[in-house]
């Protein structure tokens, strides 16, 4: 947990304050994101956690302790800081660079090669592989994994992360960015996250802090943040397309409809009519003996065919899914994408979550917005 | 190979002298005699200056002391200036004749590079990497030792390698000052006109400079391997 | 005697002295432009020649100079021209290395462009490859300049005049005043020779 | 990388342990120690005389001693490291100035080794014709300088710093060679060169201010690179002018090989075949002899009663036994 008193920061020949009087709790658990222009204060904000800066008046507490009075060397072992991917050591190797916690800790030396391995798995690296490579041998995105490893080396219970995916490719950082998402699902971390990219903010949060010129501006949840901006800045920073943002906020799994007809690929067409008229879906989905979606009939093809054809004969390969992490969002392109007006949503073992259809959308948003 | 081609060169002075004014000069037991001063010198003021200037340059590149390492920084520069034989001059008539006043010149002339490329080294470590080694919580110490010198090494070593080099070459002139060394055949050699006292001095003192410059670089590469 | 009042009586000596010096430097460094920078551009188009040409300069670096002076004693006698010859072959090393590095250094699509516009090589060279490298030429002449300043005083042994005098006299004569208005002198035309060309280094990159 | 850190260390040290000794050994300077009280005969040259035919080889062979050890310095440093006690004896040029102001004396070349180099004024023939008077102006000059003179002379520039110029006209004046004022100039332009050093300008501001005060437009161009120079400036006629030495002018620009020792034979040899070969006339020669010298310091020379070089030779291989 951090909380933070009264924080102010003024830089020495400076007269403005970079962070003026500031106030807030991150709850365990929780990842909080600073968003805002650039200069605006919210790294000198993050910075002051871990001592790198101190502050000029307030008080900041990580879990319960004021860290104005503990020794900064043992406050920052604690605390994992990631920052973008020029912060690796370049003489060592990416083992080297992600036991530096646990060695200045005094770790026996197997522990620490044990955790190294553990760490590179975790974050989808062949430890076989990259334990020896130097940071100069990897791709960006690797690197950003070795910084997120290498901050989580020595488990502490505290991120920090300093616009961590900023310097790698869009494609690349929404990847890593899903894949952190689930790691913390896991982990459970208390993070202080900056970025300036309000679309990661959203995606990354529990809560957004939207600071402009050392002062935050709105302190809330990114649902809140969207639908309820407290002032013009706010709605500036966010965008015309807030509206479509929230989208964002949702995930396909949790809202996904399961209560809709589902059959087997040997039901005959009859029985699957009978499944369609309860419901005025546009498809019924054929799965497997595991449940795994194969594909779809569509209902106008199901009510042209007569006879005792099985479904399986008027089966149209599966396209339109969507995994049950991925966003409302994402789920509307996959959709427009293909032209269709469902998206099945399975699970990561492939099983059959349920379906979202372009109606059902509508409806979801509407109830959420008012 | 660079002792193979002195030896051979010195072997075929000595016993092709060209003159009796080159013979008298050019004798084994003489020879050693001024490698040894030469090789003393150099070897001995490097020494000294390497574990002066790192100190201090890392001393200096200290975020505390940052406004005394610019001043420093200036102050090395123009004395980078001053030609070696000044140096040499300006100790002698302080000091006084001899190897001392010599070994003290040739210190202070290979003081400068060296503490430069410290500095700069140290300087050029780039400051997300520090901020990330401060940031996880590392000491100061360890900061230095694991990080800042490990990046800066090779930006020390040129500086040592240059510094070397250059005292191999400054060393000729200590013979000005009564210091030996192979100065003494290259000016013997002017002085009277023998080109093979000159050769055999040219020849030494290049060889040497080569030699060391060979020997540091291995010493690098060694060094490189370990951090 | 004060180092002032040297200074003052002398003052005609120090500046015929230091005229000389500018000379020789001056002659050394615009042969060794002509040649260095020649030189460099040469290799560029005989690759081959590169490896040799470089590692040939540099080992004239390790060569101490006073034994070049001696070695050109031969060659050029007493005097000035050996002298030049020295300081000319020292500043080789670091205008062809840069005039290398600066061609070698330049965005092969701009080359592209301007072969693909119909442009002949040595209008290539002379429009495009030189100006863009001579920056980074201009700071190799710097430093040679400022290495041979220094060597300069060392070829006042054989005869070459310049502020050197002042610096062997006062050895013969033990007397630090005289080497303190040599090394001074030298140092104070060095850092000025450095002064000068950084800023037409600076309105070239303009 | 921690090996290297206590390897490091260690180099630390050994430089410290190297550092200390050094530092105390060069605040020291001048060695303190009993005149005479010489254990070690250590001697001071150049690198020219020491490999010279006509240099310390031949002069050792020929007194038939040996020094225990000889160190070799820059032409002139000599003086200091005699003076500072650093060596016992040193070579130098006998009429120096520093020989008398540091306290040094010359040892007496007793078996006449050192060749002889006395300077005279040599004048080119046709100026000598046009003035003949010349002969008697300059003349008078060279008699009145003896070495102690010119050690004097000498000294009063290198070693008190004073002008050449200023100190040429003092001894004119003591002499009664020239008036307090010159007169102005009735007759022709006359040339008058040097060589560099310290000796060259004053012998070059004796000549100009003579001439002035004969009534002759004297031309300063005194301080001219080395004797090739010079010689070759009066050959062919840039300078009218300059002292030069009986032994340089035998050795150099004659070409003789065997040096000559003896001062009057060398004068008639030179002026007789410098007329002959290149129409150049040698006045009057000065006594004193700018030639090689063996010196001591005088404190250590008087306690050993030392005076000559066979002394020295003497005492040396005495102490060897």
């Amino acid at each position: 947990m951090i909380k933070l008193e009264g924080v102010t920061k003024i830089f020495p020949r400076q007269k403005v304050p970079a962070v003026k009087n500031l106030s807030m709790e991150v709850a365990e658990g929780e990842i909080c994101v600073l968003v805002g222009p650039s200069g605006c204060g919210k790294t000198t904000t993050m910075k002051m956690i871990n001592r790198l800066i101190e502050p000029t008046e307030g008080k900041i507490y990580v879990n319960g302790r004021d860290v104005a009075e503990v020794d900064p060397i043992k406050l920052r072992q604690n605390i994992g800081y990631v920052i973008q991917e020029i912060g690796l050591f370049p003489h060592m190797t990416i083992a080297e660079n992600i036991a530096t916690v646990p060695r200045e800790k005094g770790w026996p030396e197997d522990k620490i090669q044990e955790r190294v391995d553990v760490l590179l798995e975790l974050v989808g690296l062949d430890p076989e592989v990259y334990r020896n490579r130097k940071p100069a041998d990897l791709s960006g995105g690797q690197r950003q994994r070795v910084g997120v490893a290498r901050a989580l080396a020595a488990d502490p219970p505290i991120l920090l992360m300093d616009e961590p995916f900023g310097a790698v490719d869009p494609i690349t950082r929404a990847h890593l960015q899903n894949e952190f998402l689930s790691l913390q699902k896991k982990m459970k971390k208390t993070i202080m996250f900056v970025t300036h990219d309000i679309d990661e903010a959203i995606k990354m949060g529990d809560k957004i802090a939207v600071m402009r010129a050392g002062e935050l501006v709105q302190y809330d949840t990114p649902d809140r943040i969207l639908s309820a901006p407290a002032d013009d800045f706010v709605v500036a920073l966010v965008g015309h397309n807030r509206a479509l943002k929230r989208l964002n906020l949702v995930k396909a799994g949790d809202v996904a409809r399961k209560d809709v007809p589902v059959a087997k690929g040997t039901c005959s067409l009859e029985e699957a009519k009978k499944l369609l008229q309860a419901d005025n879906l546009p498809v019924i989905v054929i799965v497997d003996g595991l449940n795994r979606p194969r594909g779809v009939a569509y209902k106008e093809e199901l009510l042209r065919r007569n006879g005792q054809a099985h479904l399986q004969e008027i089966m149209t390969p599966l396209e339109s899914v969507a995994d049950e992490d991925a966003t409302l969002y994402d789920a509307l392109s996959t959709m427009l994408n293909y032209g269709e007006r469902y998206v099945v949503v399975m699970n990561h073992n492939k099983e059959f979550q349920g379906i979202i259809t372009f109606g059902y959308l509508l409806e979801l948003m509407k109830e959420n917005g008012s | 190979m660079f002792v193979t081609c002195g030896g051979a060169a010195a072997v075929y002075f000595v016993e092709n002298p060209g003159s009796a004014m080159a013979a008298r000069v050019l004798t084994y037991n003489h020879l050693a005699v001024l490698t040894a001063q030469h090789v003393g010198m150099v070897v001995i003021s490097s020494l000294l200056a390497a574990t002066t200037a790192l100190p201090l340059g890392i001393l200096i590149s200290r975020p505390r002391l940052r406004l005394l390492g610019t001043i420093l920084e200036n102050i090395v520069n123009i004395g980078q200036t001053i030609p070696s034989i000044a140096v040499i001059a300006l100790s002698f008539t302080v000091l006084g004749l001899g190897f001392n006043t010599a070994l003290f010149a040739l210190w202070l002339y290979s003081l400068l590079p060296i503490l430069r490329n410290t500095y700069a080294g140290i300087m050029s470590v780039p400051p997300g990497v520090r901020e990330a080694a401060v940031g996880m919580g590392m000491r100061p110490w360890r900061i230095l030792f694991k990080v800042e010198l490990p990046l800066a090494f090779p930006i020390i070593m040129a500086g040592i390698r240059t510094a070397v080099v250059v005292n191999v070459g400054t060393a000729t002139l200590a013979t000005f000052i009564g210091a030996g060394g192979f100065g003494h055949l290259i000016v013997t050699g002017i002085m009277v006109r023998r080109l093979q006292l000159l050769l055999s001095g040219c020849i030494l003192s290049a060889l040497l400079a080569m030699l060391c410059d060979h020997l540091l670089g291995m010493v690098e590469e060694k060094v490189k391997a370990s951090i | 005697m004060s180092f002032w009042f040297l200074v003052v009586s002398r003052w005609q000596s120090i500046l015929e002295s230091t005229w000389e010096h500018i000379l020789i430097v001056a002659v050394a460094v615009c042969v060794a432009v002509v040649l260095g920078v020649g030189l460099g551009v040469m290799i560029t188009y005989w690759r081959s020649l590169a490896g040799p040409v470089l590692y040939f300069c540099q080992v004239v670096m390790t060569i101490p100079s006073l034994a070049m002076l001696g070695l050109l004693l031969p060659v050029f006698g007493i005097g000035y021209k050996t002298g030049v010859a020295t300081l000319i072959l020292y500043s080789l090393l670091p205008i062809v290395r840069n005039t290398y590095a600066g061609i070698e250094g330049i965005e092969p699509a701009i080359i592209e462009a301007a072969k693909g516009m119909g442009m002949r090589e040595i209008t290539i060279l002379r429009r495009i490859k030189l100006p863009l490298a001579w920056p980074v030429i201009l700071a190799g002449i710097r430093t040679a300049v400022v290495m041979i300043v220094g060597i300069a005083a060392i070829a006042s042994y054989i005869g070459a005049g310049g502020l050197g005098e002042f610096i062997f006299r006062g050895i013969s004569q033990w007397n630090l005043q005289l080497v303190l208005v040599g090394a001074v002198c030298v140092s104070i035309l060095a850092v000025l020779a450095d002064g000068l060309l950084k800023r037409v280094e600076g309105r070239t990159r303009r | 990388m921690r090996r290297l850190i206590s390897k490091y260390g260690i180099i630390w040290l050994i430089s410290l342990l190297f550092l200390l000794p050094l530092l105390s050994g060069c605040s020291g300077g001048q060695a303190q120690r009993a005149p005479g009280a010489i254990d070690k005969w250590v001697f001071a040259t150049d690198h020219e005389f020491s490999v010279r035919p006509d240099g310390l080889p031949e002069l050792l062979k020929l007194y038939g001693f040996e020094f225990d050890e000889v160190r070799i310095m820059d032409l002139g440093v000599t003086y200091g490291a005699l003076r500072d006690g650093q060596v016992a004896a040193a070579m130098g040029f006998a009429t120096d100035g520093r020989i008398a102001a540091f306290d040094l004396v010359n040892l007496e070349d007793d078996k006449n080794f050192f060749p002889v180099y006395n300077p005279a004024p040599v004048v080119r023939k046709e100026i000598l014709d046009r003035y003949p008077e010349l002969e008697e102006i300059l003349g008078r000059i060279g008699p009145l300088l003896d070495t102690e003179t010119m050690i004097n002379l000498n000294a009063q520039v290198d070693v008190e710093n004073k002008d050449p110029k200023e100190v040429a006209r003092q001894w004119l004046l003591e002499q009664g060679l020239i008036k307090e004022e010159a007169p102005a100039p009735t007759k022709g332009k006359i040339v008058v060169g040097s060589k560099e050093f310290t000796e060259q300008l004053i012998l070059g501001a004796i000549t100009i201010q003579v001439l002035a005060d004969a009534g002759f437009e004297a031309v300063d161009s005194t301080g001219l690179a080395g004797s090739e120079v010079v010689r070759k400036a009066l050959t062919s006629g840039e300078i009218d002018v300059y002292w030069e030495y009986t032994g340089t002018a035998w050795l150099v620009h004659l070409g003789h090989d065997e040096p000559l020792t003896d001062s009057e034979e060398c004068y008639n040899r030179v002026k007789e075949e410098d007329l002959a070969r290149y129409n150049l006339v040698w006045l009057t020669y000065a006594p004193f002899d700018n030639t090689y010298t063996i010196m001591m310091r005088k404190a250590d020379a008087e306690a050993l009663g030392i005076k000559t070089i066979s002394d020295l030779a003497r005492v040396i291989n005495e102490g060897r036994k």
